[in-house]
């Protein structure tokens, strides 16, 4: 294998690397501590949740710009189904399930009715983001309304024992983000639904000549978009005990672009769940490790974007080189 | 070398940066390292960075947000015996007190100056909003003053978009509310809970030559470009001044006690608010 | 001196060789070919002259002057003008637009596009091939994929004064054409070639090679194994310098008798610009279908591929009554289908070979019809990918690696994929080599022997008589009359298509 | 003409009507008077600035992420600029400088060295407004740093005598974006540079196969839509006489919003500025309606999220592939 291909392969990961490599050689106490990481992944496990649903359409060549708002609209239903007495297990259960209802119309939208996924899921992202003001009145619903049960969850964990004196646990958000990215690998690497997807994104006119069922196959990958971002919505309703009509939209950008990370360290581009764990962990890591030098939050801001584009530049650079 | 971590998702706010910078200047005196984070609206960020900092192993932290949302944060800074002060937050168990000024109390007096102005009578246009706690509790105040008077209508309650700040589309909103009562005199006054949307509409009542009817606004913060008008004396008549540098300062008196080990007295420290008019608003 | 010759070009992609040592001299006033296998290098060849590729090593020299080529556009510069063997064009912009992409557009006041001169060359850059059915006004994505392939040929016909062309590269230029078509390109070429211009010409068709050009160079496996005068060659031994063995027959000896019953039997099927129209095929039948351009040979196959809604008519298949709504009912049923455009409608260029072959057959070739089974997937593609003898590195190598014949040949693998009771094809052995051309035709005849039933749509007349049993000739959207293949004589076949009586 | 056909080409535009129509009937004194159409105009001209830079990048298939952050970032750099003291012209001289400079950095990273579009104009996002937050300190600069005859000069505009009593003029926001939109159509339809920007969105690798200059003309393209962000971006500034390092965060999502509406009117699917101006136009017309008509703001979103659709849908509806 040249340096190019190398490069062109793992480009990408080597800068995650370098990041890594650096905050640990400036950070020696408490950067690569087994709390340090755990933290980590619990703070991301949101943007885990929805940057995998993401990658479900995207794989299409598709993007929904829904999710944030419908992340948003799922902790305002739970907050208000709870404020209204209704048992926790119900109220997840509709709040998912209005996730996937929503993912679906947009699926809908894009595949019967034909409607462009950027203009569909815009639509819907003003729509879903209005109902959850509507539902709300615009209010944040937290304190006696949500169950302690509920907020607990996000604070609970399973616990592994001691390291340095300190106990430690395994973050049930993590868990939760774990269990999310295991199963879109299976749906999309290990089944026969994730490889018609690919082979939409790859050439849909030839997958639809090929037999491959387009349009039932898109609505059901957009549903469980929204499925996905229905859930991160109700994890972070829990950790931050509350819910709030644009609680969620910082997700969307984010989210896409994790996705868009993930493809650089593909030699085809195209976005795999595992690349895209490798996304959200760049973006997340340099929030954590900026924050800990005490970087100053608008200097931290021009270095993200900074570090970002030497990270993927190497990687795209020779992936750009003439044949 | 004590280290203080202030952390706030509401960096963008005048009010905001005015705490903070005389937050610096006491922690400047007293020698702390002081770590500014700004998770830019992000709540659930409030939280991660808690608990980098707590694993960073800061002395306090200082938080400008609601308690409640980001208790798991306040309870693992509890967990590491690191205190953490409100600055304008709220009141919480988990805080060791709030420094803030009476909302509740700036609203009534906004709200109550519009009333004597309209001698209670007529329409009033509304700029609120209601996701933001502190400012939600200000909107209330004002509809329970206007409810209380038969002669005010409120035509109509706007929440502007606030992420261009809001001047913009509160004017955009306020274009529109103007066109649509196009009648003098059919708008008396306009109520808003801070002062970007009374800026807004300010410059939509100029722009469509209504400044001549007497419509009375009144803001909310004092801002310098508030302040700047209220002492032209147009129709942008009044807001309150929080005593920001006051919020700061005495957040920081409150960290440098709870440093030297002295826990505050009182769950919610007040700072006093002011009225701002034409005559005192050039100070 | 040679106007343009070329020493010790090689290109390795990812570590494997696709060119190892070719050299190739081109004289001035002369019509070149270069011949080879599919995969045997030529696209890759003249991709490097175009400036597309970089080679690893390379000595060029135009009038004995060392060049190097950095980009097309220097290509351009050059004098060099090329028809590349993947169809390239833009759908959105106009048929003149297409003409003029990359060269200098007519400007009026230096800046503004005039409209009305670049209108009128690229209608006079048309009128060169003598086409005058093509308004340069309209929309490209309007005009019929042969069509397309004329306003591309065009392009390479633009008269430009500051950069004289001097060499033209055609890559399978007539793979989309009808002979018509391709006997006007011909006349062409032999006008530049009179005036002193070069041509290299790639093509499978040998009949045309041999009568066009006055050289040949041939190549294998990504060498120049011999250049000679093409009077000097016959057509057996060009076919075995190409292929290293000795060739044979072009198309394998018919069957016995097809096999009895009735496969397909259609009744008044009208769809899309398709009228009324009637057939029946008995299983292990090969009915070709013959018509000129635009006659609805490809809305017949897509109406009974479920593609274009059928509108009126029955169809039974099997005895039983067959109506899809879409390609996947047709899959079901087992209908495959090779579609004309391989790379818009055959293939996933970025995804591997193997998945391109099973995507049609997943459910069967996954555990429960849900959960891939990667290596037994493999070795299914493997095995499909030696019947239609496909040159690859593995089942796992990207399809849009592969040269375009070797495309193809995935193409087709996919539709014998699932053991088809009928199979339609479109254009199917476009750009395939003669050699592979043949084991194609082979495994078409095998599995009619099985009673398998085919429909063949073919510009290739040759190719229709060879192959089929009878030939339906289309005229202006329906069969016009149906007519046993067995000794019908190519011009006969032609007048047939025109709707002149024969002779 | 088929009724589909009349559907796919101008189905968004009939939808636009409707939308005109139901406001006329319902505002039948206010809504269709040069006054609120002139103030309409007028709301709308930095979106449409932004929108149409944005066209010029879409017709490639490229967008432009960082077009709101550039915005706010040539606001501060003229606010500073004007409270350190120099003229007018200079500052805004090198604000727009500083916009084609932004531009092009982002046209080097796409073409250049081959990020992804949407990689590289995210990072260069966050990188403009991390540089607008730590020029002005996260602060607003206004009052008496900013020069009277810059704010003036929003406020301003061309008297068109008096319609009505009133004396209606015609705003100097108005005549910018109006010129901006000649521009960005001469450009793009009747000169060389457009057609090719056109050939490249349509098929990249034509283009570059027929000698096309790809990457060159990427870089100017990405140049000239930062160079808008800056225009519109010191429109905002005039216009609320202050500037914030976030004021213009929303337009790129709008702006995108607006070419994708504009696309539906398109047979081929490819943006055209007369169709983006369309585009804009819905996006504030429904925003202006809906207000006068005193729908509660919540409910407002939900509406304009669904008419969006609904005015979209029939074009769609025809265009949508068999798939
Ligand atoms: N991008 C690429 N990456 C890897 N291998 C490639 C690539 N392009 C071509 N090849 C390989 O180079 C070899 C030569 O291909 P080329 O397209 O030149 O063949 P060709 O002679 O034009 O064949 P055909 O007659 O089928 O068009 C083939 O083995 C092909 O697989
Ligand atoms: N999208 C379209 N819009 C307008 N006209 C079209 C469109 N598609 C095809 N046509 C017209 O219909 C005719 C093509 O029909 P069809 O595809 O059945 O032709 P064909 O018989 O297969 O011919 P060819 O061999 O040239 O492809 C062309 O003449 C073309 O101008
Ligand atoms: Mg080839
Ligand atoms: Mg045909």
């Amino acid at each position: 294998m040249t340096i190019a291909t190398l490069l062109r392969r793992y480009g990408t990961l080597i800068g995650f690397a370098l990041i890594l490599g650096f905050f640990w050689f400036n950070l020696p106490d408490t950067f690569m501590t087994a709390r340090n990481w755990l933290n980590i992944t619990q703070q991301l496990s949101m943007l885990m949740v929805v940057a995998a649903g993401m990658t479900i359409v995207m794989v299409m060549g598709d993007f929904d710009l829904s999710v944030g708002s419908a992340a948003s609209l799922s902790g305002i239903v739970a907050g208000v189904l709870f404020a209204a007495g209704y048992p926790i297990w119900m109220t997840v259960g509709v709040a998912l399930l209005g996730g996937l209802v929503g993912g679906a119309i947009n699926g809908v939208l894009v595949s019967f009715i034909g409607i462009l996924p950027f203009v569909a899921t815009l639509a819907m992202l003003t729509i879903l983001s209005g109902a959850a003001f509507v539902l709300s009145g615009g209010k944040t619903i937290s304190g006696a309304s949500i169950p302690a049960d509920f907020s607990n969850f996000a604070r609970g964990g399973i616990p592994l024992g001691d390291i340095g004196g300190v106990a430690v646990m395994l973050p049930n958000l993590t868990i939760v983000a774990l269990v999310v990215v295991f199963a879109v690998w299976v749906l999309l690497e290990q089944t026969t639904f994730g490889r018609r997807l690919y082979a939409i994104g790859g050439n849909i006119e030839a997958a639809y000549l090929s037999g491959v069922a387009v349009r039932r196959l898109k609505l059901i990958a957009f549903a469980l978009t929204g499925l996905s971002a229905a859930a991160a919505g109700l994890m972070y309703a829990s950790r931050v005990a509350s819910a709030n009509p644009t609680q969620g939209s910082g997700l969307m950008l984010n989210a896409i672009a994790a996705v868009f990370l993930g493809m650089t360290m593909s030699e085809q581009g195209v976005p795999r769940i595992l690349a895209t764990v490798i996304g959200v962990l760049i973006l997340g890591v340099l929030d954590n490790g900026l924050t800990q030098l005490s970087v100053d939050s608008y200097i931290r801001q021009v270095l993200v974007g900074a570090i970002i584009l030497l990270a993927v530049a190497a990687s795209s650079f020779s992936k750009r080189l003439r044949r | 070398q004590a280290k203080v971590a202030v952390i706030t998702p509401y960096m963008a706010q005048p009010g905001t940066q005015a705490y903070v910078e005389a937050f610096q200047a006491v922690a400047k005196e007293k020698g702390w390292d002081v770590n500014v984070v700004d998770t830019a609206g992000d709540v659930a960020a409030v939280i991660s960075r808690i608990e980098d900092v707590v694993n960073q192993g800061v002395d306090a932290i200082v938080i400008n947000v609601d308690p409640t949302q980001v208790a798991a944060g306040l309870q693992t800074a509890k967990d590491a015996n690191i205190p953490v002060v409100g600055m304008d937050a709220g009141s919480d168990p988990l805080l060791a007190t709030n420094v803030t000024s009476d909302g509740v109390a700036m609203a009534e007096t906004t709200a109550g100056f519009v009333v004597d102005r309209i001698g209670g009578e007529g329409n009033v246009v509304m700029f609120v909003f209601d996701a933001f706690p502190p400012v939600q509790v200000r909107g209330a105040k004002a509809d329970e003053i206007f409810a209380a008077n038969a002669g005010i209508t409120v035509l109509d309650r706007i929440t502007p978009d606030v992420s261009d700040g809001g001047i913009a589309d509160s004017r955009a909103k306020m274009d529109a509310v103007l066109a649509a009562n196009p009648e003098p005199g059919s708008i008396k006054a306009v109520w808003a809970a801070w002062d970007q949307p009374a800026l807004g509409a300010l410059q939509a009542i100029e722009a469509a030559g209504r400044q001549g009817e007497g419509i009375v606004i009144t803001g909310i913060d004092a801002n310098p470009q508030a302040r700047e008008e209220v002492a032209k004396g147009g129709n942008f008549e009044a807001t309150v001044a929080q005593d920001f540098a006051g919020i700061g300062a005495a957040a920081a008196e409150a960290v440098a006690g709870l440093l030297a080990g002295t826990a505050p007295a009182d769950a919610v420290t007040f700072v006093p608010t002011k009225l701002v008019t034409k005559e005192n608003a050039a100070q | 001196m040679s106007f343009l010759s070329l020493e010790n070009v090689a290109k390795a992609y990812a570590g494997v060789p696709a060119l190892r040592r070719v050299a190739l001299t081109i004289e001035a006033g002369e019509i070149h070919a270069l011949m080879g296998e599919n995969g045997a290098g030529k696209s890759t060849l003249i991709k490097i002259l175009a400036g597309v590729v970089a080679p690893d090593t390379a000595d060029i020299r135009i009038d004995g002057k060392p060049t190097t080529i950095g980009s097309p556009h220097e290509a351009h510069r050059l004098g060099f003008r090329f028809i590349h063997q993947e169809f390239n064009v833009v759908p959105a912009i106009s048929v003149a637009e297409n003409i003029f992409m990359g060269r200098r557009y007519p400007l009026r006041a230096g800046v503004l596009v005039d409209w009305r001169a670049l209108n009128a060359t690229a209608g006079d850059a048309l009128e060169k091939l003598g086409i005058t059915h093509i308004n340069p006004r309209q929309r490209m994505a309007r005009l019929s994929p042969g069509d397309q392939m004329l306003v591309r040929l065009s392009s390479a016909f633009l008269s430009e004064p500051d950069a004289p062309a001097r060499l033209y590269v055609m890559d399978e230029p007539t793979a989309a054409l009808t002979r018509d078509e391709s006997e006007r390109l011909f006349r062409v070429l032999r006008q530049i070639r009179a005036d002193g211009g070069s041509v290299l010409y790639v093509s499978h068709r040998l009949d045309e090679v041999m009568a066009l050009c006055d050289r040949a160079t041939v190549m294998r496996d990504g060498a120049t194994v011999d250049t000679g005068r093409m009077a000097d060659i016959t057509h057996d031994d060009l076919v075995a310098l190409m292929i290293g063995r000795k060739a044979g027959d072009a198309y394998p000896a018919a069957a016995t008798t097809p096999t009895s019953g009735t496969a397909l039997e259609v009744r008044d099927l009208a769809a899309g610009r398709l009228r009324s129209t009637s057939f029946s095929l008995r299983r292990g039948e090969i009915l070709g279908i013959a018509g000129l351009s635009g006659s609805g040979q490809r809305e017949l196959v897509r109406a009974l591929f479920g593609d274009l809604p059928m509108r009126s008519g029955t169809v039974t298949l099997d005895g039983k009554p067959y109506r899809p709504f879409s390609p996947a009912d047709a899959w079901k049923a087992g209908v495959a289908y090779v579609p004309r455009e391989r790379r818009s409608e055959g293939l996933m260029l970025t995804r591997p070979i193997f998945e391109n072959i099973t995507l049609a057959q997943l459910r069967r070739q996954s555990l429960g019809g849900s959960f891939l089974t990667p290596r037994a997937e493999q070795r299914f593609a493997t095995t499909l990918a030696a019947d239609v003898r496909l040159r690859s590195t593995g089942p796992r190598q990207l399809a849009g690696q592969l040269s375009g014949g070797n495309q193809q040949k995935v193409v087709f693998a996919k539709a014998l994929s699932g053991n088809p009771k009928l199979l339609l094809l479109d254009e199917p052995t476009r750009g395939v080599d003669v050699g592979a051309k043949f084991d194609i035709y082979t495994i078409i005849r095998d599995m009619t022997q099985k009673g398998m039933a085919v429909i063949l749509v073919s510009s290739d007349l040759p190719e229709l008589i060879g192959m089929c049993d009878r030939i339906a000739v289309m005229r202006d959207g329906a069969i016009a009359e149906i007519v046993p293949a067995k000794g019908l004589g190519e011009d006969d076949l032609l007048n047939r298509c025109y709707g002149r009586v024969a002779a």
